[in-house]
């Protein structure tokens, strides 16, 4: 063998498409320029592109043609955490390696999975700590799409914000579906919770799709930033390109990286990126950053360990670091999640973050939320003696791990 | 023959359907005062008809008199405004629908031939066989020798042997109707309707309709409608004129055909 | 049987060989051989094709319904999903202790949004028969309630299509809703075991495939038995001309709703063989665009044909395999264009081909009207 | 004026139509005969275009019309009454005759011509219903009334009579045997209670007699109303003549089964 | 000359500050510059977001975007300071808290502004957070305001400063005037009188002013109920425009030429593709842009829905469910196509100024400006398609096509022009409800699915074939669906609406208005 080869999992059509085949693109220019440098262990890394269509079971079909077929040496892919689910056994039965570059819920570490995108303490948490810290919210709308990832994550928040002193009755909790257009009633409700003369924040897990049309609603229900903003967790720079930013203003995002911030290595970064898709105008965004570090971990692993064998490369790349985009270093941790400075921006009428908070150092990833009651004794720690995804510190067992 | 308003079956509605027709007492088929309208316009007024076993009943009319929608009535397809349809005395048809009259025994030819396109000549005739036509029995039907014979006959008697094979939909038109009272032969009813069976046959064609019609009198009820005067005299026993959507009068071909209103409405001069 | 039935016969022979190698032959290699051998079929192809497999079914009892009582269903992705369900609750439910929170009872998506207690509807699926029971039952129950309502009201044509496609994205919805207790959108995953057998090991993957293989088989003749039969001709009467079919004394709606009854269990069946093989069931399956590539395949491969719902169900999936690995970023356009090249070139789908190259047939307009 | 030479057609792979040639002069009414499926519907659609002809030809007035549009016929002046009415079944009566409107207009003709009306009156009290809903009767008169508003200079009627009361059949032999005037036959004065149909007809054509191509099945009307006959079997023409000379053993030969 | 009015002292000149401080250094720039009206000008180009720093000079200054660049005034004197490139500039940023800061400054420095709606916006947004200084403020002003409007607005300031006056008979007084008042901060100060503290002791300890607030929130919630019952008619209004938009296209090709359309969707994305590369065009005239959008979409989605049919489905006629296959496959292939020619992203296409904002009746009820006019839009769309059915030829043909094809060729009906101007006018109209839609959702290559299930079931619960049910029928589900959302959610309401669809067609088995007749029953 000549090549190593490595899996590039995203939705290259489908409902997905729209933010996923930006990661794809990433992934080949992370490997471009990982060639330009030599390549790795001697060899050229060659990327294996499949397409699995934003249909779930297809991702598990996929990934096993990655595997057994193309022998790809890991893969980088997955966006929706019911791919990932999707693509969990399949990963674990053929002992692969993925890394996985969205924020997502949590509740989960595999032996085979690389967690680069935030967990809920890494995004969530942070950003409910600021609105009530520095804007001073009392009241707290919740919304998102109705699927596992809101769904917890606002499961998580819920229990923050009581154990914090919130009445229930400033909590709003609401739910639509994927691709929800209209916003109209629902943005008039969270128009009159917000007027209850307490200061109330809209924290948003809605997806995709559905962001456009809810933000237009807010603009033409006139909801200014000033007055509720809403944070969001899966609005960045790629979505904010593809909306009329003018009413979005001054709303905010929590993520673990912007294109805004002002350092060297992301200037460098977003400047490889124009080059190489060939469009000046183009964004970088955090799941891109997350596989940015990710695959340089990777690389950093397998010339650890010296060979690109996955049991190998599971144990080299634990305490791997690697320099964020943003500045402090992320590492990877025991439980699989890596550290992640947490930034907190303001929309801006050009598309782009204005920075308003972040965390001054590094935030671990925590895969077993502390707000959850089944979970708060669950750890993750894939290092000897424990070796396990999902760990009870009270029972001392390890549960669930068919290998 | 007309029977009084006081020997109408009352009640007959809740007998079981399983019984036999129970035409002992005269007529087989009573319709008293049916009206039907569509959107306003009167297709039947107030029309009140008897027919007796075994009898064949010429019915004419002139175009739009209402002759096809009186079968509509009789066979579940239209429910009328207002009136009472009986079978025999005991069986109500205004409470029955389209497939349990037909198992009841009255069975009908369409004006339009409706045959089915996509099976074979001998399927349709199998499909019209007289037996259990509920579901479970018909996925486990096998044709006995009987009834492949009595197939066998009716192919001879609407002269489509030859074609058996062939695909309905591919007939001409006269073939169709052929097939179509073929259709009705096999479900050997108590009570035919058929509506202009000769359209589209050749003179000779037409003369062995009546004879047909003719041989299957006695044993069944048959109510023709036709428009050919020539078709209809060498069949007809008693004719009852339409118009209108009510009787205009009834009796034999030659009262009926110097009636001057029906010359007037219908036969022309 | 005429000619045209005999040159149909033919067809069938080699399908239903074609279907049996398959269904023997794979397994058998996949068990036998030693993985570098060049007779070995892998883990990968075996699931692949067991998942065609099960398509295969969906798609033939698509054609029961569309194709011979022209019923166009664009909804019987959901029988299938319902009978993936409840597949997926009873290898839920074998997961047992071995789930990430160690609860025994509740599986992991209930444990971490806080259910206490398993609901009343995943009783009994610990149990083998009782949950295949339900593969069949739960399907063919819905379908029977709804079958019965519309038909009854004589509700045809594209309103019945139409509200066929509300069901399934009714149940779309429903199922994506985390207070439903079917997991929200990340569906049913993860499982452990089958009947006690790992799930993931080749010699489970195999006897699956022979399982599915057997399956589509048995379908294939019943359902030739059943189109064959009186029963068969009284739906393709129906079909062509429902209201004259009533005026010969059959219960049209019974007649209708025994066959979609009967397709949806089949259908039911098949997503229950899909979900051990794919590892996943989730709401997607229940979403309407999955129901109409149903249709596709049923049309692509020869409607109302059985044979050829099998043939377009195969061809397009393995065409999807291959297309989307090799180019990902232009598949659909030949998936499309493949799409419109066969209805403009193979009026009657592939099989359509088949039979004009084995003999000329007379053609007849399906609606009856003259030909253009 | 119609003119169809070694005329092949197939269905599928059926052969239906098998070098048929017929001629129908200007002027003259003729009647296709032949028993059930000889092809007698299957030749007029081929002529109205609505089945695509193998070989041959069917010159109009001598303009080749094997392989043109369907639709020119209507603009060219051939008014067609189909087997089976095929009326427009969810248009009302009035639009059905619109829809020969567009065609008309190329002779002038910008609204349903009146005489319609008074040849059918019928439908002018159906104006408002739709067709699918008239009696089959009322159908086959609409459909007449139909190809009358193309002001035809060839009508072909495939078994017009059919499911027609008896005076409104004679009132059609009528109408056919006055619109095909140049028969010959002084047309006899109309007689009263019928005048004002007959006014009309002789109104619509003053001036041409229509030719009439027609397939009939009833002898005594087809001898009534047409002046030639031609006898088909088996997809081919066998016997053509005048009307006079339709002998009986001819009948019994090709038209009796 | 107005000579420097910026107060200079130890924390440093202001403008500095702003140009380079920290926000909260900007927060003190503000404030400070808050002091002085001639800071005015700035402090608006501030908040719209036209303030720069002139990288080169150091120095603030508002501009005005141009073709190439900025053309820039000084913000103190307004003097213009020619033309700059882009790059040679950059935005003065804020956040929410200086914009909160900024909108209190210029409400408070435009106080005394001449126009009188200037002037009660100023009071409004100072109403919006009332402290001791604007209350002073206003007291004030109220002497010299001679709009009765704008006395009106202060007025209600004022008054809900009474509630918590020590004066009984000034509380009683405003809390009677107050209950005719269509105004949530009203509702607020209310409800907090009748509310209990954590040990359960009532926060107004005066029952007379409890009981007086508790009947005055009764009235002004009675009123709220009549407002939110309009609003929801509204939204149900408006999502039915939607979806009658989406939908009235299909009720061409397929209600009456029976083609059932897959790529329907599609070709309302290409109509919404059309306003993006028309905004793309005129940049500057975003408005402009829109409304030449519409006969454009309409042009670009006729021309691709005239070649679909000349190109596939003409073949197909007589084969209803083939055009299912086919259309199927030219849906997959445009979206794709959309996906290599403009990227798989969203496309960002904006709102023009008129389209934006809402029409605030009161503060219980406004109607959003984009949803008012896409209802209006969408029923002249419906009247000008009625009347090109009724009143031209193809109307009459379209049909005649439809329910025979072979005898409209005999009676003369040019059918293949027909069908290629009726599918082509059908595909036309999604291209125009293309348009319509990009001004509430996204502009992607998925735009087209999100709405073919809505758009089919829409047409065939008014009845196929009937233009007017499609009308209705759009309608009464966008209105079912905003009833219901209060109650049951957004997922459950959609989930209810189905299930309301298949029993009503139990009921009505072709639709809200179905199509009569022997030859439609049998
Ligand atoms: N569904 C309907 N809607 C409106 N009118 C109808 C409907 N059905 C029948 N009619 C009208 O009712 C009248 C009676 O029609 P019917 O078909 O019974 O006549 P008929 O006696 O069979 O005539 P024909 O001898 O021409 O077949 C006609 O005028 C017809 O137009
Ligand atoms: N669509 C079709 N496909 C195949 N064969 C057909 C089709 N239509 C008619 N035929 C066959 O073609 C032959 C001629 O049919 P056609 O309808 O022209 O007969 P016809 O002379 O008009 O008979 P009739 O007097 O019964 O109307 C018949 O044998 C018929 O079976
Ligand atoms: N993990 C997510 N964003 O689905
Ligand atoms: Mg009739
Ligand atoms: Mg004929």
């Amino acid at each position: 063998e000549d090549t190593i080869k490595v899996g590039v999992l995203h939705s290259l059509s489908g409902t997905m498409a729209i933010s996923e085949t930006t990661l794809k693109d990433t992934m080949l220019m992370l490997i471009d320029e990982q060639n330009k440098k030599g390549g790795l262990l001697g060899k050229k890394l060659e990327a294996v592109v499949v397409d699995p269509a934003s249909n779930w079971p297809l991702f598990a079909e996929k990934a096993r043609e990655l595997i057994t077929k193309d022998k790809v040496s890991a893969i980088f892919g997955c966006w929706t955490s019911v791919s990932r689910k999707s693509v969990l056994p399949v990963i674990e039965e053929l002992n692969n390696i993925l890394f996985y570059p969205v924020q997502y819920e949590g509740e989960e570490s595999s032996k085979n999975v690389f967690y680069t995108g935030a967990a809920p303490n890494q995004q969530a948490i942070p950003a409910v700590d600021y609105l009530m810290n520095d804007l001073k919210v009392q009241r707290w709308v919740l919304a998102g799409t109705d699927y596992v990832y809101p769904r917890t994550t606002n499961k998580i928040l819920e229990a923050y914000l009581k154990a914090k002193g919130v009445k229930p009755a400033d909590i709003m909790i609401n739910y639509t579906p994927f691709g929800h257009s209209d916003w109209q009633s629902i943005v008039a409700d969270i128009k009159k919770f917000g007027s209850a003369g307490k200061k109330t924040a809209v924290v948003s897990t809605i997806n995709g799709d559905a962001n456009v049309p809810f933000y237009k609603e807010l603009g033409n229900q006139g909801i200014k930033a000033e007055d509720i903003p809403v944070v969001a967790f899966s609005v960045g720079e790629e979505e904010l390109s593809g909306m009329d930013t003018k009413p979005l203003v001054g709303h905010l995002a929590a993520w673990n990286y912007f294109m805004s911030v002002d350092t060297t290595k992301n200037a460098a970064f977003i400047q490889q990126w124009k080059d190489y898709i060939k469009n000046p105008k183009r964004v970088t965004n955090d799941p891109m950053e997350a596989h940015y570090i990710g695959f340089n971990m990777w690389v950093k692993a397998v010339e650890k360990a010296g060979t690109t064998d996955p049991d190998a490369v599971q144990k080299a790349i634990i305490g791997v670091e690697f320099p964020n985009l943003t500045g402090g270093t992320a590492k990877m941790l025991p439980n699989h999640h890596i550290s992640k400075p947490v930034l907190i921006g303001e929309i801006q009428e050009d598309g782009q973050f204005a920075t308003v908070w972040q965390t001054n150092k590094v935030v671990d990833g925590d895969a077993w939320s502390d707000f959850l009651p089944d979970s708060k004794p669950i750890i993750a720690d894939w290092t000897a003696p424990i070796n396990c995804g999902n760990y009870n510190t009270k029972t001392k067992k390890c549960s669930g791990q068919n290998y | 023959m007309m029977i009084s308003a006081a020997s109408t079956p009352e009640g007959g509605a809740s007998l079981p359907l399983t019984g036999e027709v129970d035409a002992r007492h005269g007529p087989i088929l009573y319709m008293e005062d049916v009206s039907v309208s569509f959107d306003g316009f009167r297709a039947l007024n107030h029309l009140s008809l008897y027919i007796d076993d075994g009898e064949l009943r010429c019915l004419i009319g002139p175009n739009g008199a209402g002759k096809t929608t009186l079968m509509d009535v009789i066979t579940g397809k239209t429910k009328p405004d207002s009136g009472s349809v009986f079978f025999g005395q005991t069986i109500d048809l205004l409470e029955l629908d389209e497939p349990a009259i037909a198992q009841a025994g009255i069975c009908r030819k369409f004006q339009k031939p409706s045959v089915f396109d996509a099976l074979t000549v001998f399927e349709n005739l199998e499909l019209a066989l007289k037996t259990d036509k509920r579901t479970w029995p018909t996925l486990f039907h096998k044709l006995n020798g009987e009834q492949r014979d009595r197939i066998h006959d009716v192919l001879q008697t609407i002269a489509l042997p030859a074609q058996q094979r062939q695909l309905a939909g591919a007939l001409s038109h006269g073939q169709k109707q052929w097939l179509e009272i073929g259709m009705l032969l096999m479900q050997d009813p108590k009570v035919m309707l058929v509506d202009e069976p000769i359209a589209g046959m050749t003179h000779q064609e037409v003369e062995r309709t009546a004879e047909l019609l003719l041989s299957l009198q006695g044993k069944h009820s048959i109510v023709v409608v036709e428009h050919d005067m020539e078709f209809v005299r060498s069949i007809a026993r008693k004719v009852t004129v339409l118009h209108e959507g009510s009787v205009l009068t009834e009796g034999t071909m030659d009262e009926v055909q110097n009636d001057p209103r029906v010359i007037q409405v219908y036969l022309g001069g | 049987m005429n000619l045209q039935n005999l040159t149909q016969d033919k067809t069938y022979a080699s399908v239903l060989l074609a279907l049996a190698s398959v269904t023997i032959l794979i397994p058998f290699c996949n068990l036998i051989f030693p993985e570098d051998s060049a007779l070995h079929f892998s883990a990968y192809s075996v699931s692949l094709i067991g998942k065609y497999l099960t398509f295969a079914l969906l798609g033939l009892s698509l054609d029961m319904v569309w194709g011979y009582a022209g019923i166009l269903v664009l909804g019987q992705g959901a029988f299938f999903a319902l009978g993936g369900y409840a597949m997926g609750m009873y290898l839920m439910r074998q997961i047992g202790t071995r789930g990430v929170y160690g609860n025994a009872e509740l599986p992991d998506f209930m444990v971490f949004l806080n259910w206490t207690e398993l609901p009343w509807y995943w009783y009994g699926f610990e149990n083998f028969g009782f949950s295949m029971l339900m593969v069949l039952l739960a399907p063919g129950l819905l379908a029977f309630v709804f079958g019965w309502l519309a038909f009854r009201s004589r509700v045809t044509g594209v309103y019945l299509s139409i509200i066929t496609q509300a069901l399934t994205y009714a149940l779309l919805l429903a199922f994506f809703r985390n207070e439903m207790g079917f997991g929200g959108n990340n569906g049913l995953t993860d499982f452990k075991d089958i009947l006690g057998f790992n799930i993931q090991s080749e010699a489970v993957r195999s006897v699956l495939l022979l399982m599915t293989g057997l399956s589509l088989i048995g379908a294939l003749l019943l359902c030739r038995w059943i189109v064959n039969s009186k029963l068969g001709r009284v739906v393709t009467a129906i079909r062509d001309q429902e209201s004259r079919v009533r005026f010969l004394g059959y219960r049209v709606e019974l007649f209708k709703l025994w066959v979609f009854v009967f397709a949806a269990m089949l259908a039911g069946l098949a997503g229950a063989l899909y979900v051990p093989q794919v590892g996943i069931i989730n709401p997607s399956e229940f979403s309407p665009l999955n129901s109409l590539e149903i249709v596709i395949w049923v049309a692509v491969g020869g409607r109302g044909t059985l044979y050829g719902a099998i043939i377009g169900a195969v061809l397009v999936n393995y065409a999807k395999t291959v297309l989307t690995g090799l180019m990902p970023d232009a598949w659909l356009f030949c998936l499309g264009g493949a799409f419109i090249l066969v209805t403009l070139l193979m009026p009657d789908g592939i099989v359509g081909l088949l039979r004009r190259r084995i003999k000329p047939k007379p053609t007849l307009n399906a609606t009856g009207g003259q030909p253009a | 004026m119609l003119n169809i030479s070694a005329l092949q057609q197939y269905y599928g792979a059926s052969h239906t139509l098998w070098d048929l040639d017929l001629r129908v002069p200007a002027g003259s009414c003729v009647c296709l005969m032949g028993r059930n499926g000889v092809g007698k519907t299957t030749l007029l659609k081929a002529i109205m275009g609505l089945l695509p002809v193998a070989d041959g030809s069917i010159q109009f007035d001598g303009v080749e019309l094997a392989k043109a549009k369907a639709e020119s016929r209507a603009e060219l002046g051939i008014g067609y009454v189909p087997q089976g009415r095929e009326i427009f079944p969810l248009l009302t009566v009035e639009e059905n005759l619109k829809t020969g409107l567009r065609a008309a207009n190329k002779h002038g003709i910008k609204k349903i011509p009146d005489s319609i009306f008074e040849i059918f009156p019928v439908l002018k009290q159906m104006l408002k219903r739709r067709g699918g809903d008239l009696s089959g009767g009322q159908q086959q008169q609409l459909a007449i009334g139909r190809a009358l508003v193309l002001n035809p200079r060839l009508l072909i009627l495939d078994e017009p009579t059919e499911g027609i009361q008896p005076n409104i059949v004679s009132e059609i032999g009528d109408v056919i045997i006055r619109l095909n005037k140049s028969r010959g036959v002084p047309t006899p004065p109309p007689k009263p209670e019928t005048g004002e149909i007959h006014q009309a007809i002789d109104r619509i054509h003053k001036e041409l007699g229509v030719t009439v191509l027609l397939v009939e099945q009833k002898l005594p009307f087809a001898r009534k109303v047409a002046n030639q006959f031609c006898i088909m079997d088996r997809g081919r023409h066998v016997a053509v003549g005048a009307m006079d000379e339709l002998a009986d053993d001819m009948v019994k030969r090709y038209l009796t089964v | 000359m107005a000579a420097r009015p910026v107060l200079a002292d130890e924390t440093g000149n202001p403008l500095d500050l702003l140009r380079q401080g920290s926000m909260s250094e900007r927060e003190q720039a503000v404030e400070q510059l808050a002091a002085d009206s001639a800071n005015l000008k700035l402090l608006q180009a501030l908040q719209d977001g036209k303030l720069f720093e002139l990288k080169a000079e150091a120095k603030l200054a508002i501009g005005l975007e141009t073709q190439t660049g900025y053309s820039l005034t000084d913000p103190i004197s307004g003097a213009s300071l020619g033309e700059v490139e882009r790059g040679a500039v950059g935005k003065i940023n804020l956040n929410n808290k200086l914009r909160t800061l900024l909108r209190k400054a210029i409400g408070q420095l435009q106080l005394n502004h001449a126009d009188p709606a200037v002037r009660l916006g100023a009071v409004q947004a100072m109403a919006k957070n009332v402290d001791d200084k604007a209350l002073a403020l206003l007291k004030d002003h109220l002497d010299h305001e001679a709009d009765a409007e704008i006395v009106a607005a202060i007025r209600s300031v004022l008054l809900l400063q009474d509630i918590n006056s020590p004066d009984k008979s000034q509380r009683v007084n405003a809390i009677t005037t107050l209950k005719e008042f269509d105004s949530q901060d009203a509702v607020n100060k209310l409800q907090a009188l009748t509310e209990k503290d954590a040990d359960g002791n009532f926060v107004e300890a005066d029952s007379d002013i409890r009981n007086l607030a508790e009947a005055a929130l009764i009235k002004i919630r009675g009123r709220m109920q009549a407002y939110a019952a309009i609003e929801t008619v509204f939204f149900g209004l408006s999502l039915g425009a939607v979806l009658v938009l989406a939908a009235i296209g299909l009720a061409i090709t397929f209600g009456v030429m029976g083609i059932i359309n897959m790529a329907h969707g599609e070709l309302m994305m290409l109509g919404a593709y059309t306003t993006y590369v028309m905004q793309q065009l005129l940049p500057n005239n975003l408005g402009t842009a829109l409304i030449l959008s519409i006969p454009m979409a309409f042009l670009v989605a006729a021309l691709v829905g005239i070649a679909i049919e000349r190109g596939i489905i003409r073949f197909l006629y007589g084969r209803p469910l083939e055009t299912l296959l086919a259309t199927f496959g030219v849906s997959l292939f445009l979206q794709q196509a959309v996906r290599s020619i403009f990227s798989p992203l969203n496309r960002s296409v904006a709102t023009p100024d008129w389209m934006s904002g809402s029409w605030q009746i009161n503060d219980f009820l406004s109607l959003t400006w984009n949803r008012f006019y896409i209802l209006i839009f969408c029923l002249l769309v419906f009247t000008a398609l009625l009347q090109i059915l009724k009143r031209t030829k193809l109307g009459l043909e379209v049909r005649a096509v439809a329910q025979n094809r072979g005898m409209a060729r005999a009676m003369g009906i040019p059918t293949s022009r027909v069908d290629a101007m009726t599918f082509g006018l059908g595909s036309g109209i999604a291209g125009v409800a293309g348009v319509a839609l990009s001004q509430i959702t996204n502009v992607g290559p998925n735009l087209g699915q999100a709405y073919i299930v809505d758009s089919f079931m829409v047409v065939v619960f008014g009845g196929v074939g009937n233009l007017f049910g499609t009308l209705v029928a759009g309608f009464s589900l966008g209105i079912a669906n905003k009833v219901l959302e209060p109650y049951a959610g957004a997922v459950l309401a959609k989930i209810l609406v189905l299930v309301f669809i298949i029993l009503f067609i139990q009921k009505k088995p072709r639709g809200l208005f179905p199509q009569k007749g022997r030859a439609a029953e049998s």
